[in-house]
């Protein structure tokens, strides 16, 4: 850290300075005393400082390692064949270097989301100066920044004081990243535990950026009843010029929208946002759109409908400028992140720019001043609009049925697929003008056009099932609930009853990206069945759009049938993947509020508090990026269990339990120190599930917590048992590791059970006060 | 059917060990005789019925009851299983048996000793793909086999991609080279 | 950057101490106003200030990939198969997928020294506090630190200064990597202007890393004459208990010897070192010994000659642990970077530690203390030598022969062996016996160990050939003068006629790893050819080691026979791979000492002087690892031509330019604005070379540069033809192209080439003062 | 010699798109003939005489003596070329006839136009295996035959890994059936 050992009091200053002439006196910091948390073992930790925690989970959770290729690649000795036993020529093995893919991936989340972070902040002081104070949630909150507290050790009250835990993580960072270079770290563990470091350090970039954005902007402040936003294709009026918007980074957005405020024109420019640029676009002017998930980049750009297209940072298709100028549409690039090889243009006139994009002299310009960004989208598309009349690209019946007439059957397309969609059989039905198979292709689709690519005969085949599912696309009309940013205290200490007692069964976290299996109604059915339950269930990102792309019989969607609070039933948008930290920051104020812990500085006590009792679950069911690598890590360290959905089993591992070993589940008893079996709770700290149906017995499992009480685990054990049932049709067959006792039975269950134990040889063990830390053992022995 | 395969997925490519092609079904059945101790996982797709995915289910339960080969349902392939009236299957998640694999002191779902040959059919292509890996590099005297219609090049063995056909026709051969019917 | 607009006037201050009371005032740093030189237009530069500067350089130096594989496996969404024209999931193509790799390779890179810079920095302010003040040369280096001051405007006088330039270089790190995110970056030239940016990044933190050592460890500072030191395996006395180090990051190897001096058993004790951490061993204590590159590691280790090993971070086996313990050395691991899954033994007591090292109950310890760490492994060391016995498990012949007849000519080995040594048919020598031509393929060996890895049969093969080579290595006792670090003013300031009169034809400087594709011998004989055509060869690193492990007939190394400055003929060893930057610096000051330009945030302008004028070419001829992509990008971005060997093809891309393409070769006459047509000066900016006789030819040419004036072009174009005919049998093709007009023949040569010349259609072309900038045109008009 | 061919160096794995396996020396004979503009890279391990390397050179000399095709030596091969008494040979570095040959709108040493066929031999396997790869996937209308001992998948065609006696048979019968001796 930059500035330890550089607090010099006021009194000494004094003097230097009547000493020292002629001398400028920059000054780092105010530290404010009043604040009384007493600082714990680990602020700031450095990526060794929390490895013995590390590797206790690991211990546990070992690392399944699924290779996706033989061989390393990652420097000019290579490539090295690390097949079976073999070591490339820097000496590593094959689980040495699967574990470094992931730290590198972790890497690559946690830099983009503290750049993203960065970025942010160094733009609001720019503008608004560094003392402007941070606001997560007025009185309502009282721990501003949980991650922040937590990891860092420091209280984060104005712009300013967010850059000392930026330089923290960038520092972190910088030392993991150095750790994935040949021949540094060569023990696959030590990799899992600097990928955990990376991810610690993501939360808190995360949490900055958030923070910052919703004091700023004014977003909806831990707020249950976020106003609702439209979304879908069908939510957008396309008489009126059209902004799309694209990507995470939300200031040339807000450029947008206050250009069009000030000009008084709100209202006569559709502004629409795809992705989490869309999310804080809406938090920021509620009347603004949102279109989807990243998934619907290519067909809402290839229907014609975006008049201009603004782009910040992450998850932008690389195409975008070659795909919109395909239907003319002018492109304004506005991050450093993402510039695609345009000139930047960012002192030119706003005169020149708007003609050049209207003129089509440019086919896009990178501007990098937000303000300037936003005034050129609002003056170019109002003179694009009218000459584009949404031109599109979409090909009409005709085309396509001579295409499946010229179609060859290669298989090209299907073997390119990532969904394996059965496109030649599509393509024979599309011959005889038969639409229908492409229409539901178009379902299952992340809209990736790799099968465009590998068609032999260039067909478009994405526009194909875009122009299939034209009719129910347009009908895509759908209220989302806004992102509400943090939980409230108050909101946390009145879940505490219910949770004891089981009322509330766990929390229910589903993130991250759109790379569904097979279409994306899964989420909305995944959520409804746990909040149905009362489970809370917390949403964010591309998950938090999907989940609203569903209505019931009545037209609702879940945002609308289920409350906004963190309550039993709730189903929460806390926002972008920034907002990610809420989800975190809850089950770490679980433990500042319930068990007053301090939190400052207390990273390992903490995650251990939430390791052993909270019965949180993460799901990114669509996870694809390396920032849903990170998050994942972020939530891995915090001992919170991550499910994904079958493509995430690209990852490269997984950190699995081992339910059949009875000595991997002892903890200490607090009060006695006593080690006690616990069961395997929860048993898995990162695995992929294949079905929605697996996910949600899965999930169900997971929230078992050791510390449950016997009314907390008779309930959460009814809702698995229940579900089990339900959805597998049998039994499970492991109940007997979940009852301690004859009272954690499901009292309706109780014969049934009680039958299965006496089979299993059951044994009553003690509930112990959970701790997988020798330390906290209260007793001294 | 030629000794040389593609994987189904093209980008899927696996490095310079690559499955054998089994270019024959007699070869797949001979393995499972010789296998001491044989196990066969079935993934969720194994339940649809489409062109692609045949009657897996209905396969793998007959090869059961051929040599009586144990059967591992991931997902919730198990309740299509025990709507079969197969009441056999173990319902277990695809990386947790396929970790379980990997570990040659496991001693198996009976107890009796760890597996040396795992089956695999039903699961996404992708995914089935890296548990393979996963099992080829980490697991010591195991092998495996892809029963999937695609080549699946992770696999010790895989067929090669094949046409429906040839694929039902394939089950055939081998539960009856099991002495099942 | 953190601290701007933060700077507040004393007064001020006094004023709010007054006001606010029980505060602590941190001080960032205290800004001493006498440094007079102005501010350039780029202090500090974000992620696109200088993109203009880089795309001016990639017009001309346009990137040719050489992908490795055709897929992209970067995220969930893949693989992607990106052959041709198809684009991945994430739209990405195949030119930005490369270019994006080589981004990640430079951030690798860039985090690995800047994070080991901030290792240094971080522990020197703790032991020696941040007012310590840092010394490059003491009164003969006016400017302390050329690339920090280029880049980041800052001046740096003490430890603590420096952070500020770390905080900056970290932030860019984050930055670049975030950019590797999918869905960011879309254009490939844009990756590769982050990839300059990284590179530049590098720079800063490799400068900050020497100068810190430098100054607090009292290395040779800007020494000439720094002590010649003995390397190589023959240089070990092997009677005595033997430590190894390996690595990078100095101070646990100094706390191994301030504890032997404070023990003042120093010589009771042999230290010998491998990579890096040997030459800052040496470059602190001369009496310690170098054993060689990092290809040393292996067969030194297996031949049991280190009684305990201590690694620290980067260029480390990843085996090392699995290794050591087959010879019975223990290991002391001493670095965050590089735990080897390891017990974090920080905190025990010496004697435990030790004891249980010697003992055997532990094959390793990780102590983060590198005091303690020094202890352990002192204490360790003499209790642990008579126990071992140099126990070593290098085979016997017998064994050997034995292998040889079981040996089934397989193939196996050769074919996993990067320089493809055929060791089937030198096993089947070995089953007669005969083992010369295991011997032979030890010279050309890299030691990787694939092989073994390979082999089916598990013959140690690589330990096969060690026991072949056994007699020559032994002989192996060389001196190489320990690196010096910088460059002196009066260095600079002597050699500027000299350079303009082409008396000193370039600056030729070797550096990286030892990747070589036949053996090291090559860079003694590179080295030898310039060093006697009195160009100045500066070398580095690896390379810096394989020079010295040539003898002359008179067992004189080029260090001895050549003198250590800089000038005609020097042959200068700067130091580690840290120590790069004093190349850079040169250059730097060439432009500041010569054309007194400004170098306070002025890096355009410094980079288009060096680019124009210096004729300065580096060569990495085993560069393998991505510190070496980002010290080569680094380069690059300064305008400087980098050369890699063989296996550097598989960085995947190289910027080449186009000799044939008469207007890619136009700069500005400063002068007059005019362009003018300046030939291919230099030619290309990266490329491969194949064969050590093809660099020599190559690198002669690559000294061109337009400023040259006509004196000093005829000399170049005498050395350029000499070596092209030495080495290529004929006459160059392409002279025409490098005479601007008669002046510039050689006269001894004169009638050969005026016929070339007419042959080509030569015409006479103007010596512009050359600038890609159009801005420095001083006419103005 | 078979249809199936592994890449020389073991981890040298290229994806999907791999070479075609000349199976028969009259394929790439043909190949040549077939070609408008023809154009023949030789790097320096020509000039080595081991067992690895033949003479590869002299077959250069002999293909060019047969069908005219212009021949570029790169990194100092040139050297021997001469030795030899072939004086035809233009020498460039293996990246920069590498890139040229990317660029369709290169008109060729001769300034005549594109050339649509590179054959490759005597650079280090991996060093061809990258430029290669730099080809198949920038390159336009340009093949690539690999005429070196080893499969380098990189290429569009490419012998197996061959045994030195076929090697030389394999360009015997090229430079015979381009009408040479
Ligand atoms: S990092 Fe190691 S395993 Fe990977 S290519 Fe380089 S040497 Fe081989
Ligand atoms: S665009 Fe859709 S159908 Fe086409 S390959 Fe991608 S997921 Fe499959
Ligand atoms: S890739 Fe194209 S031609 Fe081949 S089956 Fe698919 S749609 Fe038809
Ligand atoms: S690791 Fe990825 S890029 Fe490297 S060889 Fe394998 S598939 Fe190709
Ligand atoms: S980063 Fe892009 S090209 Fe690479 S695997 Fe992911 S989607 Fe495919
Ligand atoms: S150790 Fe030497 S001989 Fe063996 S594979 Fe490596 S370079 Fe080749
Ligand atoms: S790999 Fe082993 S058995 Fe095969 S040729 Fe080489 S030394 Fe012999
Ligand atoms: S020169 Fe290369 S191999 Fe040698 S120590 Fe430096 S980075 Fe490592």
């Amino acid at each position: 850290m930059a500035k330890k050992g550089l607090v010099v009091k006021a009194k000494e200053l004094k003097t230097d300075v009547a000493v020292v002439k002629d001398l400028q006196v920059s000054i780092g910091k105010l530290v404010d005393d009043t604040w009384e948390e007493p600082m714990g073992p680990t602020p700031m930790p450095s990526m060794t400082d929390l490895r013995d925690w590390d590797f206790e989970l690991l211990r546990r959770y070992k690392p399944f390692y699924l290779p996706f290729c033989d061989v390393c690649c990652l420097c000019t000795f290579g490539k090295c064949d690390l097949s079976g036993d073999k070591r490339g020529a820097c000496g590593l093995n094959m689980a040495a270097q699967q574990s470094r893919i992931v730290l590198l991936a972790c890497c690559i989340g946690a830099a983009t989301h503290t750049a993203h972070a960065r970025h942010l902040v160094h733009h609001l002081i720019e503008k608004h100066g560094g003392d402007f104070p941070l606001d997560q949630g007025g009185l309502n909150i009282d721990v501003e920044a949980p991650v922040t507290r937590l990891v860092c050790g420091i209280k984060v009250e104005t712009l300013r004081d967010m850059e000392e835990a930026l330089d923290w993580a960038e520092e972190q960072v910088t030392h993991c990243l150095s750790a994935c270079h040949t021949g540094q770290e060569g023990s696959n563990l030590d990799f899992e535990s600097k990928a955990f470091h990376a991810g610690m350090a993501d939360q808190v970039g995360m949490e900055i950026a958030d923070l910052a954005q919703i004091s700023v902007y004014g977003f909806p402040k831990a707020d249950p009843e976020a106003p609702l936003v439209e979304l879908g294709f069908g939510a957008t009026d396309v008489k009126k010029p059209t902004i799309l918007v694209i990507g995470h980074n939300v200031p040339s957005s807000v450029g947008i929208i206050d250009y069009l405020t000030k000009k008084k024109m709100l209202g006569q420019v559709e502004v629409t946002g795809i992705c989490c640029t869309a999310h804080d676009l809406t938090r920021y002017e509620p009347s603004a759109k949102v279109v989807g998930p990243i998934s619907w980049q290519l067909k809402y750009i290839r229907s014609g409908m975006a008049d201009l297209i603004m782009v910040d940072e992450q998850c932008i298709r690389a195409d975008t400028l070659e795909e919109a100028q395909k239907v003319k549409t002018p492109v304004i690039a506005s991050s450093p992140k993402n510039c695609l090889g345009l000139k930047n243009r960012t002192n030119d006139s706003v005169d020149e720019l708007v003609n050049d994009l209207v003129e089509g002299k440019v086919h896009g310009v990178l501007i990098l001043d937000s303000d300037k960004a936003g005034e050129v989208a609002v003056e170019a598309v109002l003179k694009v609009a009218p000459k584009r009349n949404k031109f599109s690209i979409i090909p009409d019946i005709e085309e396509i049925k001579a295409a499946g007439a010229a179609c060859s059957g290669c298989n090209e397309c299907v073997r390119a697929c990532p969904n394996n969609q059965p496109i030649p059989e599509a393509m024979k039905a599309a011959a005889e003008g038969d639409l229908a198979p492409f229409s539901e292709i178009l379902d299952n689709c992340i809209g990736c056009a790799r099968c465009d690519s590998a068609c032999p005969k260039d067909f478009p085949l994405h526009s194909f099932m875009t122009k299939a599912g034209e009719q129910k696309l347009w009908e895509e009309k759908y209220l989302m609930r806004s992102g509400r940013g943090a939980i409230q205290d108050i909101e946390i200490r009145n879940v505490g009853g219910p949770i004891v007692l089981g009322e509330i069964p766990g929390v229910i976290a589903i993130v991250g990206c759109a790379n569904y299996p097979e279409g994306q109604g899964a989420i909305a059915e995944i959520t409804e069945e746990f909040a149905k339950r009362r489970y809370i269930v917390v949403l964010s990102g591309c998950a938090a759009m999907s989940v609203a792309m569903v209505k019931d019989e009545n037209g609702q969607t879940l945002y609308e049938k289920y409350p906004g609070g963190f309550e039993a039933g709730g189903v929460l948008n806390v926002g972008s993947c920034v907002s990610n930290p809420h989800i975190a920051g809850a089950a770490i104020k679980i433990a500042s509020i319930f068990a007053k812990r301090n939190l400052r500085g207390n990273y390992e006590e903490i995650a251990d508090y939430i390791h052993n009792r909270v019965g949180a679950v993460g799901l990114a069911w669509g996870a694809m990026s390396q920032k849903a690598a990170s998050i994942a890590s972020g939530f891995w360290r915090l001992g919170v269990p991550v499910v994904v959905g079958p493509h995430g089993s690209k990852y490269r591992r997984m950190l699995l339990g081992r339910a059949d070993k009875k000595e991997d589940w002892y903890v200490y008893d607090a009060r006695t120190g006593d080690k006690v079996y616990t069961g395997p709770t929860p048993e898995h700290l990162f695995t992929t599930a294949e079905t929605k149906e697996e996910v949600i017995v899965m999930m169900a499992k997971l929230c078992f917590r050791p510390n449950d009480t016997t009314k907390g685990r008779s309930m959460k054990l009814t809702h698995y048992i229940d579900l089990h049932k339900r959805y597998y049709g049998v039994m499970p067959e492991d109940i007997h590791l979940f009852i301690r006792n004859k009272m954690d039975i499901p009292i309706t269950m109780k014969p049934e059970i009680q039958k299965i134990l006496e089979e299993k040889g059951w044994e009553e063990t003690k509930i112990p006060d959970p701790t997988l830390l020798k330390r906290m053992v209260r007793k001294r022995g | 059917m030629s000794a040389k395969a593609e994987s189904w997925q093209t980008a899927e490519i696996a490095g310079p060990t690559k499955a054998n092609v089994i270019v024959k079904p007699e070869i797949a059945a001979a393995m499972i005789k010789r296998a001491k101790r044989p196990i066969i996982v079935v993934g969720y797709l194994s339940t649809k019925t489409d062109k692609d995915t045949g009657k897996m289910i209905e396969y793998a339960i007959r090869m059961n009851k051929a040599c009586g080969i144990p059967v591992v349902a991931t997902a919730h392939t198990i309740k299509e299983f025990v709507k079969q009236g197969f009441n056999d299957a173990i319902q277990m998640n695809a990386m947790d048996i396929g970790n379980r694999l990997k570990d040659p002191t496991w001693n198996g779902l009976d107890g009796k000793g760890p597996y040396d040959l795992a089956l695999f059919m039903g699961l996404p292509f992708y995914m089935e793909f890296v548990i393979l890996a996963g099992l080829k590099h980490f697991s010591t005297n195991l092998k495996t086999i892809s029963l999937d219609r695609y080549f699946n090049p992770h696999a010790s063995w895989s067929f090669p991609n094949l046409k429906v056909e040839e694929w039902n026709q394939s089950f055939e051969t081998i539960i009856n080279k099991l002495g099942g019917n």
